[in-house]
């Protein structure tokens, strides 16, 4: 197991590159199958240096079906934006929105912000407070502007239920 | 005759031996030194029978045949005359010298250059090629330099020293033009080959150039009117110098010139009214002129100007016997001038003066001295029984029986006579000015007579001038018509050298001129007043401010043109590249060719227009800064999708990823550069580049659709057929890259390699700066590293590595490569610098970057060498196909290896400039904690 | 033309519409922060329909296997976040004006307070007064 | 040993990458013999190279083993190699100048003084107008580099207006080189000369604007009047060492117009024969009067020596215009003699300026110099050199450069400029040495002695003067083979090379 | 037909260049600017993979997923820039 | 289609030319960068233009030619070295000098530069 472990640091993102290589190649022959091997052991390995520590995934079910909600959820906000944008600019309600935050990992609240960014007219804009070095205190909100802002609260509760909490249950934070 | 090449050689291993003789004892020295020469002049004397029985002695050996310059000795009368002057009266100047030169005074300099320049002057006369003579002459030029400018750290010397060596350098380019003309007309630089064509240059277009040319060398050389001047200033020299150089030997060089080159030049009109007419005036200027002056070196130096000039005018005449006049006087002349300097030397060196109007009456104080030199200011002035007399008396006699002027002819006998006067004058108030006329005044201590030897060449020279004026035929008959001989280059007339011609006009002349030049010394006050009445500065004043204003004036035009302004610069630039590329295009009829064109789609039309509205947009925004950086990211945009619509994806590919790296390192610059600049041009500045610039766009687009529309067959079909046979990819363009021309690429990879040294350079010892505000006057923002972006970033290294290998692995067969891959890699490290700062990934990179440069230049070149093992010429290309069980084929190719050069080089650069661009700033923050 | 082109035909042309409301958006909505609105998502929409329509084309039609394309929707989904909240910084710092409409404009100032770890009052006290 | 041809690039790029690896980066005095062991090994190549050469044939390289014209080719023949080996005797004398603690005084100076020379020397043996690019490229950006060693405002001033200069020159390059590829479909120089006979003339009209870029290009790199403003600014501030070793720079711009337009614009070339000629003529005559004047009004040694360069571009252009093979004879003569001097005054301008105080080189009375006797007689030798003075190199230069002009209307044209401005040379150096050594004030010497490896550098660069007279003979010989050889075009197609 | 309606794609395509192009003229801040080149990038990946199904070529794949990782890498710096003027600190 | 490159071309060197005679060193890198552009564009227009496919042997009947495309490659590459290089220098210039001007000094035309004691 520590043999595993010293081998796959990282087994997500050995993943990733194994899949990613196979893509790029567009095969599935022996011999690619044989170097995406190789890369996604050697790669990792030469990266993870350059890696803060982060939270691994944990439930990985659990992040698959994140993963298709949030498609969904892009695709039904892009038609909603359709209307915001056809429409005259004075339909709009737009404004900005302070997020409390109850988990404070980077990767999970990346993936949060990132998550907000693409789904329907909501846009990150900040993590507050900064993590300006190590004796900064842990991200509490996140800033986002809204292109139509209705119910605040609404919005605020629905972020929080259907991303922020699968978010904690995937990597335990 | 080897003996010669000794003769001439003697010196100069004088001068050797004296620059290495430098601790030597004064006397030991001068005669070590002296042992040279007289063993020289030992080698010469035997020669003399020979010479004397017509014949000539010749040495040669080859040089440098090419240029027509060979090792050429030639003896015959008139070098032999010549030798003789130079050998003897070099040998009592340095017996001279020896007692002149005070103990402060290295001697052993001072010899040095006395025989460098007496091989100098012994290789003008004993030249048998007229480009080594020419080579001997400059070298004359060179160590009269060095001796005027003896006592350097007088500003007289150094400035007389320089005018001599400009005026002489001077002529001497004239005459080396005369040498190289002539040597091209009559097909030789032999003196014996040339001196037999005179009818053929004399007869040649180009023969009064030629005249000019050699004359013009020769008068500056012989101080003629108008180029006298630096004579006078050169007096600044220790006289030993003067007596050797301005009397004996290197003024007389021109004359020697005149006399080598009189029967191939002589005989026409042009020489006799240039040379006559130069002779004369120079005669005139320097006689009169040396009555004036109160330095008795000067005087003595304008007496001598005068005696060149007759010596000059004698050979300009049509005479028969003229020629051999002058070579008489020119003997007399170097025997009692040079003595008469080593009087003017032991007067300076006994009273610490030579002006005459303070030193008087010596007679008493050094009676000896003052005979000597009365008898040889006799001799200049024309006294019978002496030498002078002889020489001036056939001068007079020849003046009588040229017709140079037609019927103004009777003008130079008269204008002769005249001279002679004031030759008369200045020789009584030499003798009564120094010797007589009251007591001295102000001098330091009691002058005495000088040390015993000190006086013997003087007493030497002066026995000489007596002999030759009573025994003249006996002491130099056969001299005398030997080289009289060798200047006429034919039988020599009749003469005789009697004392006595009977009563005759000549003789008129001469006792006209005693009694007249007696009658002016004596009214010379009268004289005096007059010429008072021009206060002109002396020459060397002159001069030098000639040269100044000449240097002002080169200053002027030197700061006009070179102004140091780069727009200048640049503006001339792509005004001549408009010029050169817009003419042929002005001739062509029409520009389209035969090409057939591709049709146009609105696509493309809407992609160029973006791409020039962008252009566009960069120059108009270009004082806001950033908004031009993003205007011209739009062009490079524009420029990759245009590649990738012509089939160029390697390009489009490449470019996308310069273009990236570069707006990373404008805006590095940026930070560092003012954010936004103020107008600077001018509107007429700006109209100008303005035409500029439409006019290049003009030309160059039209160049561009003529070039596209008259394609011709290239080279590429060769390409396109062995790429995959020959250079084992299918991705041509790369294999033109890493194999057909990978000698190209490793170029190009060296040149990143060395831009980023370059810079690395630059980096180091910068001047720090931060500029707290961007260009708005905002304060930057408080957060370094976002955390989005810092995980995110994270998060792409491993996946843009990958893409790196799939890159440079497929660049072989499809569109990609070592560089595309280096310069991902670079970026994905780029990207880890912004969003998390240098202090965060320094320790974590532990890689020297200038190492991977090396290594990828290293990688790419050992690959080209490996094929020296295959007996291969550098960078053959090999390449091969594996069955591999399971995993199927695989190519190998040694392309790869270089290819991993190319990658290694890519990323080590690129990472050296930013990341140490980077380091530059991080640790002068001073933001932080004012902020927080 | 075969049901499959049909649909690659659709999947394209929606996703050129999408790629062109992306911009058009750009030219209408009166302000930065609405603006920003329209291209990250429209265009992330219309390229995945590109990118899907792609991957039919040349695994399907053009029967050769192409998946690569599915790595540009994965980067874009990946980048486009990020590049949207620099940018949205970048407006926040310079204090870009929001339109006039626009709610709780004074997170914008309240901001570098939150940033440096301060507290703001409370959250329902700003909404109060919007 | 048929590799040798390309040692004089390889052995320089090598020896320069290796001196970046970390063993060797760390130890300053492993870097100085590594960088002298290399340019010793060049030497010898070099001395190979003038000897292989000698036999008289040419030899041709192809590289990558591809045959002519659709690889690259090196071609190796008696101007090439001559200039390999003097460019590769002027650095060993700069390498010699620096270890005595130039190179210390900025990054990289050892590295990239060779990466230079691979510049140059590939410049000097490619065969291909595109390579001839890329390494022109090398040894500018080298020398970029090396113009900023040892940093200060008037070495960054002078080098951003020759780095900006030059890359618009390269601009100019690649506009030229993309209208010949497409004019004459080929990149190989003899190849296309073969195809420029072959031309319509519609075509032949835009090789012409091609030629007159090419003719901007190389006139920049060789600083021909009116694009030679970067380099009195530039020579005059660079660091003695490299000053000395750009001496040889120009003489690239210079070899580039004989080589590129000696064999692409031959006789054969139908219209285009000869082109740039007359331009050249006149550029070159009008570049030394305005050198000339320049020397005049210099006001310090350094940028004395530096419109002395531009003296000898001028005399190498006009006499190179002349086209004859005693002309090209006697400027390949010329070349040799002053670059090396020029390199030895740069140098020694140096040495004389460390010992002036804070007068430096100006023009003016100073204090005495502390070896004025050893610094005294090497500055009289290079003046005497320079201003074409006998015994040494430069009155042999002087008149053979004389003799090339055979038609009336040259000799007078030439001759009085010639001669002119060797006059006015006289005048300033003679003035320069007088001030520097005689016009001293009363001060006490003091400042740096000159260290032996420095003045023995001097002296060897000085010592090749007085060499070129004595062994002239043999040195004119292969200078006159070497035009000859030029001028035949050799049928690149027929030749089998390696 | 189905590569004259991907031509027609193209076309769209291109007409929202031009509209980026106008955005980015107009400004009137700078972030509406990044903004603008932003999308200009995106777009010309859209644009790249229609080019792809037209010329029935995947040759420019990898030139949509550089158009990609680079406009995002200089989007990303150039914000970085107007934040902090450092962009590697 | 080829005249539309030319356009293009002439364009892009008209801009590049017009900055390059800009008198700060930022406008003249700019000028540098547009006319590299424009240099490239022409010698990769030496080959002619080729729509559709590129030199990948086996895609197409018809290439491009492929050897002013590896020109093409070399002289971004370089020109990217030299672009990189000049940013440098001009930093260091206006480090040293005090200001952008590309003759470091500021003339008497410029007014004073309010960076420049920073
Ligand atoms: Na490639
Ligand atoms: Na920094």
């Amino acid at each position: 197991m520590r043999l595993l472990n010293t081998l796959l640091p990282t087994p997500a993102r050995s993943l990733l590159l194994f899949v990613v290589w196979l893509l790029l190649n567009n095969s599935i022959a022996p011999i690619h199958l044989l170097v995406a091997a190789l890369l996604a052991l050697v790669i990792p390995q030469l990266t993870v240096s350059f890696r803060d520590p982060q939270p691994p995934i944990r439930r990985w079910g659990l992040a698959v079906r994140y993963i298709a909600r949030v498609l969904i959820d892009i695709v039904l906000a892009n038609l909603q934006v359709i209307q915001l944008v056809l429409g005259p600019n004075k339909n709009l309600r737009p404004g900005f929105v302070l997020v409390p935050l109850s988990m404070t990992e980077a990767l999970p609240l990346t993936i949060l912000a990132g998550t907000v960014s693409l789904t329907p007219g909501t846009v990150s804009a900040e993590i507050l407070p900064y993590q300006l070095d190590a004796t900064s205190s842990a991200p509490k909100y996140l800033l986002l502007h809204v292109l139509d802002l209705q119910n605040e609260a609404e919005l605020v509760a629905s972020i929080k239920q259907r991303y922020e909490q699968p978010l904690k249950e995937i990597f335990q934070c | 005759m080897s003996t010669l090449l000794w003769i001439v050689v003697l010196p100069l291993l004088a001068s050797l031996f004296a620059t290495t003789a430098r601790h030597w004892q004064r006397s030991k020295l001068a005669f070590a030194v002296a042992a040279f020469p007289a063993l020289a002049l030992l080698l010469l004397l035997p020669c003399g029978p020979a010479i004397f029985s017509g014949e000539v002695l010749r040495f040669q050996a080859q040089w440098l045949p090419l240029i027509g310059l060979n090792v050429s000795l030639h003896l015959d009368g008139l070098s032999f005359l010549f030798s003789l002057l130079i050998l003897c009266i070099g040998l009592l100047v340095i017996l001279y010298a020896r007692y002149y030169l005070s103990a402060q005074d290295s001697m052993a300099r001072f010899y040095a250059f006395l025989m460098l320049f007496m091989f100098a002057m012994l290789g003008v006369v004993l030249s048998g090629n007229l480009l080594q003579m020419w080579f001997f002459w400059e070298l004359t030029s060179i160590s009269s330099f060095l001796l005027i400018s003896f006592w350097s750290s007088q500003s007289d010397a150094r400035k007389g020293a320089r005018m001599a060596l400009t005026v002489t350098a001077a002529g001497g380019l004239a005459l080396l033009a005369g040498i190289v003309l002539l040597g091209q007309i009559t097909g030789s630089y032999e003196l014996t080959v040339v001196l037999s064509k005179t009818e053929q240059l004399q007869q040649h277009a180009a023969y009064p150039v030629v005249l000019l040319l050699v004359l013009l060398g020769a008068f500056t050389k012989s101080a003629q009117f108008p180029f006298h001047f630096w004579l006078p200033n050169a007096m600044a020299a220790p006289t030993p110098v003067s007596a050797y150089l301005h009397s004996a030997t290197m003024v007389k060089a021109g004359i020697f010139l005149l006399a080598r080159l009189y029967p191939l030049l002589s005989g026409t009109d042009l020489w006799f009214l240039t040379v006559t007419l130069t002779g004369l005036a120079t005669l005139l200027v320097g006689a009169y002129f040396a009555l004036f002056q109160h330095d008795i070196k000067a005087l003595l130096a304008y007496s001598t100007i005068s005696h060149l000039g007759l010596i000059v005018l004698l050979l300009g005449l049509d005479t028969d016997l003229a020629a051999v006049a002058a070579i008489f006087h020119l003997i007399n002349h170097a025997i009692f001038k040079a003595s008469l300097f080593m009087t003017a030397g032991i007067i300076d060196h006994e009273t610490g003066s030579r002006d005459m109007r303070k030193i008087n009456g010596l007679w008493k104080y050094m009676p000896v001295t003052a005979t000597l030199a009365m008898v040889a200011s006799a001799s200049m002035a024309g006294v019978p029984l002496l030498n002078g007399f002889l020489s001036k008396e056939m001068f007079f006699t020849q003046t009588l029986h040229q017709e140079i002027l037609g019927s103004l002819s009777w003008l130079i006998p008269l204008l002769a006579t005249v001279a002679a006067i004031f030759a008369v004058a200045y020789s009584a108030r030499f003798i009564h000015d120094v010797f007589f006329n009251g007591e001295p005044i102000g001098l330091t201590h009691t002058p005495h007579e000088p040390p015993r030897y000190m006086r013997v060449p003087m007493e030497i020279l002066v026995a000489f001038c007596v002999l030759v004026g009573v025994f003249p035929q006996w002491f130099i008959g056969d001299l005398l018509t030997q080289a009289s001989a060798a200047v006429l280059g034919t039988e020599v007339p009749e003469y005789s050298l009697a004392l006595w011609h009977g009563l005759n006009i000549p003789l008129l002349m001469s006792v006209l001129a005693m009694a007249g030049g007696i009658v002016l010394y004596i009214n010379r006050k009268h004289l005096f007043l007059f010429q008072a009445g021009f206060t002109e500065q002396a020459a060397i004043y002159r001069f030098d401010q000639l040269l100044q204003r000449f240097e002002q004036g080169c200053r002027r035009v030197t700061a006009r043109v070179d102004n140091g302004s780069y727009q200048r610069f640049a503006g001339v630039m792509l005004l001549l590249v408009l010029l050169f590329s817009g003419a042929p295009l002005l001739e062509l009829s029409s520009l389209k060719g035969n090409r057939p064109a591709l049709e146009t789609d609105p696509l493309l039309m809407a992609g160029a227009a973006i791409l020039c509205i962008a252009a566009i947009a960069t120059v108009l925004t270009i004082r806001q800064r950033l908004l031009s950086l993003v205007m011209i990211s739009v062009v490079g945009l524009m420029v990759s999708l245009a590649f990738v619509r012509f089939s160029a994806p390697d390009l489009a590919l490449t470019q996308l990823s310069v273009e990236v790296v570069t707006v990373v390192l404008l805006m590095l610059g940026l930070y560092f550069l003012p954010h936004k600049s103020v107008k600077q041009s001018s509107p007429g500045h700006l109209v100008r580049d303005l035409t500029l610039a439409t006019a290049m766009g003009v030309v160059i687009g039209s160049l561009a659709f003529a070039m596209l529309t008259n394609q011709t067959d290239t080279i590429a079909g060769y390409f396109l057929q062995n790429a995959k046979t020959g250079g084992g990819g299918t991705n041509v363009v790369n294999v033109i890259l890493v194999d057909f021309r990978g000698f190209d690429t490793l170029g190009e990879i060296t040149v990143l390699g060395i831009a980023a040294l370059g810079i690395f350079k630059m980096l180091t010892g910068i001047p720090r700066f931060m500029a707290g505000a961007d260009g708005e006057g905002r304060r930057w923002a408080l957060d370094p590293h976002p955390l989005l972006l810092a995980v995110v970033s994270q998060a792409l290294l491993p996946l843009a590595l990958l893409v790196s290998v799939y890159i440079f692995f497929r660049g072989h067969n499809m569109p990609g490569g070592g560089f595309v891959a280096g310069l991902i890699t670079a970026v994905a490290m780029i990207l880890q610098y912004v969003a998390q700062g240098v202090d965060w990934v320094k320790p974590r990179l532990k890689v020297e970057y200038s190492t991977l440069i090396a290594l990828g230049i290293l990688c790419a070149a050992g690959t080209g060498v490996a094929s020296w093992l295959f007996d291969k010429p550098f960078l053959t290309s090999w390449f091969d196909y594996f069955e591999l069980p399971l995993i199927g084929t695989i190519e190998l190719a040694s392309a790869m290896v270089f290819d991993l050069g190319v990658y290694l080089t890519v990323v080590g650069s690129t990472l050296l400039i930013l990341a140490n661009l980077g380091k530059v700033t991080t640790r002068y923050r001073p933001m932080h904690k004012e902020q927080l | 033309m075969s049901l499959l082109e049909w649909s690659i035909a659709i999947l394209v042309m929606a996703g050129a519409l999408f790629v062109l409301l992306g911009s058009f958006a750009l030219i209408k909505l009166p302000d930065f922060y609405t603006r920003l609105h329209g291209p990250t998502k429209a265009t992330t929409l219309g390229l995945g329909s590109l990118v899907l329509a792609s991957m039919l084309f040349f695994n399907f039609v053009q029967q050769q296997l192409s998946l690569q394309q599915f790595l540009i929707a994965l980067f874009l989904f990946i980048s486009a976040p990020v590049t949207a909240y620099m940018l949205i910084k970048v407006a926040l710092h310079q204090k870009l004006v929001p339109m006039l409409n626009t709610r709780h404009q004074d997170l914008m100032k309240q901001r570098d307070n939150l940033a440096k770890g301060n507290d703001l009052p409370t959250v329902e006290k700003l909404a109060d007064s919007d | 040993m048929q590799h040798a041809v390309i040692f004089p690039i390889l052995l320089p790029l090598l020896t320069a990458a290796l001196l970046l690896l970390p063993p060797l980066q760390a130890s300053l005095t492993k870097r100085r013999w590594l960088s002298g062991l290399g340019l010793f090994l060049l030497l010898l190549s070099a001395l190979f190279g003038l000897w292989q050469s000698g036999a008289g044939v040419q030899t041709f390289y192809l590289l990558g083993n591809w045959p002519a014209p659709f690889g690259i080719v090196l071609l190796q023949d008696k101007v090439s190699a001559l200039f390999v080996l003097l460019s590769t005797v002027l650095a060993c004398c700069c390498w010699l100048y620096s270890v005595a603690g130039e190179d210390e005084r900025g990054a990289y100076f050892q590295p990239l003084l060779q990466f230079l020379l691979m510049g140059i020397h590939g410049a000097f043996l490619t065969a291909d107008l595109f390579n001839l690019f890329v390494f022109f490229e090398v040894l500018l950006i080298s020398s970029y580099g090396l113009l900023l060693h040892g940093g200060g405002k008037g070495r960054t001033k002078a080098a951003l207006h020759y780095v900006l200069l030059n890359l618009l020159g390269s601009a100019v390059f690649l506009l030229a080189l993309a209208l010949l590829y497409a004019m004459l479909g080929s990149l190989n120089m003899q190849d296309m000369a073969q195809r420029i006979s072959q031309l319509g003339p519609q075509q032949a009209l835009i090789v012409k604007a091609a030629a007159g870029l090419l003719l901007v290009v190389f006139g920049l790199k060789a600083a021909i009047l009116p694009l030679h403003f970067w380099l009195p600014a530039a020579y005059a501030n660079a660091s003695p060492a490299v000053a000395a070793m750009f001496a040889v720079m120009t003489k690239v711009g210079v070899y580039c117009v004989l080589r590129v337009f000696g064999s692409l614009f031959a006789s054969n070339a139908g219209e285009l024969a000869g082109f740039g000629q007359d331009l050249l003529w006149f550029a070159g005559l009008a570049t030394m009067v305005l050198a000339a004047i320049g020397v005049i009004a210099a006001q310090n040694l350094k940028k004395l020596v530096a419109y002395l360069v531009l003296v000898s571009v001028g005399s190498l252009i006009a006499v190179l215009s002349l086209g004859s093979t005693a002309a090209i004879a006697a400027m390949l003569y010329y070349s040799l003699h002053s670059t090396l001097m020029a390199g030895a005054l740069f140098l020694l301008a140096d040495l004389i300026a460390a010992q002036r105080g804070t007068v430096q080189d100006r023009l003016v009375s100073g204090r005495p110099l502390q070896q004025a006797w050893l610094l005294g007689v090497l500055f009289f030798i290079a003046a005497l050199a320079v201003v074409g003075m006998p015994p040494l190199s430069g009155f042999v230069a002087k008149i053979w450069l004389l003799q090339a002009a055979t038609e009336s209307q040259h000799r007078i044209a030439l001759w009085s400029v010639l001669l002119l401005c060797s006059l006015m040379v006289l005048i300033a150096v003679s003035r320069a040495g007088s001030t520097l050594f005689w016009r001293v004030n009363q001060q006490q010497v003091s400042g740096n002695r000159a260290q032996p490896v420095q003045w023995s550098a001097v002296v060897l660069l000085l010592a090749c003067s007085p060499l070129l007279v004595v062994f002239g003979n043999p040195v004119m010989q292969f200078c006159l083979e070497a035009a000859m050889q030029l001028q035949l075009l050799p049928n690149v197609r027929a030749t089998g090379g390696l | 037909m189905l590569n004259q309606i991907v031509l027609v794609a193209m076309l769209v395509i291109g007409f929202a260049l031009l509209l980026n192009l106008w955005a980015l003229l107009r400004g009137p801040s700078m972030p509406d600017r990044l903004l603008a080149l932003d999308t200009m990038y995106i777009n010309s990946i859209a644009l790249l993979l229609c080019y792809g199904i037209y010329s029935v070529s995947n040759l420019h794949f990898e030139a949509a997923l550089l158009v990609a990782m680079l406009g995002f890498v200089s989007t990303v710096a150039v914000c970085k820039f107007m934040l902090r003027g450092d962009i590697i600190e | 289609m080829e005249l539309v490159i030319a356009i293009v071309i002439g364009v892009l060197t008209s801009c590049g030319v017009l900055l390059v005679l800009r008198a700060h060193t930022f406008a003249v890198v700019l000028g540098l960068t547009l006319l590299s552009y424009a240099v490239n564009l022409f010698i990769f227009a030496s080959g002619g233009l080729t729509a559709g496919k590129g030199a990948v042997l086996g895609q197409t009947d018809i290439y491009a030619d492929p050897l002013p495309q590896a020109l093409v490659l070399t002289a971004i590459v370089i020109g990217f070295a030299m672009t990189a290089f000049l940013v440098i220098l001009a930093i260091r210039a206006r480090a040293e000098l005090g200001n952008d001007h590309v003759d470091g000094d500021s003339g008497s035309r410029q007014h004073p530069d309010k960076e420049s004691r920073l």
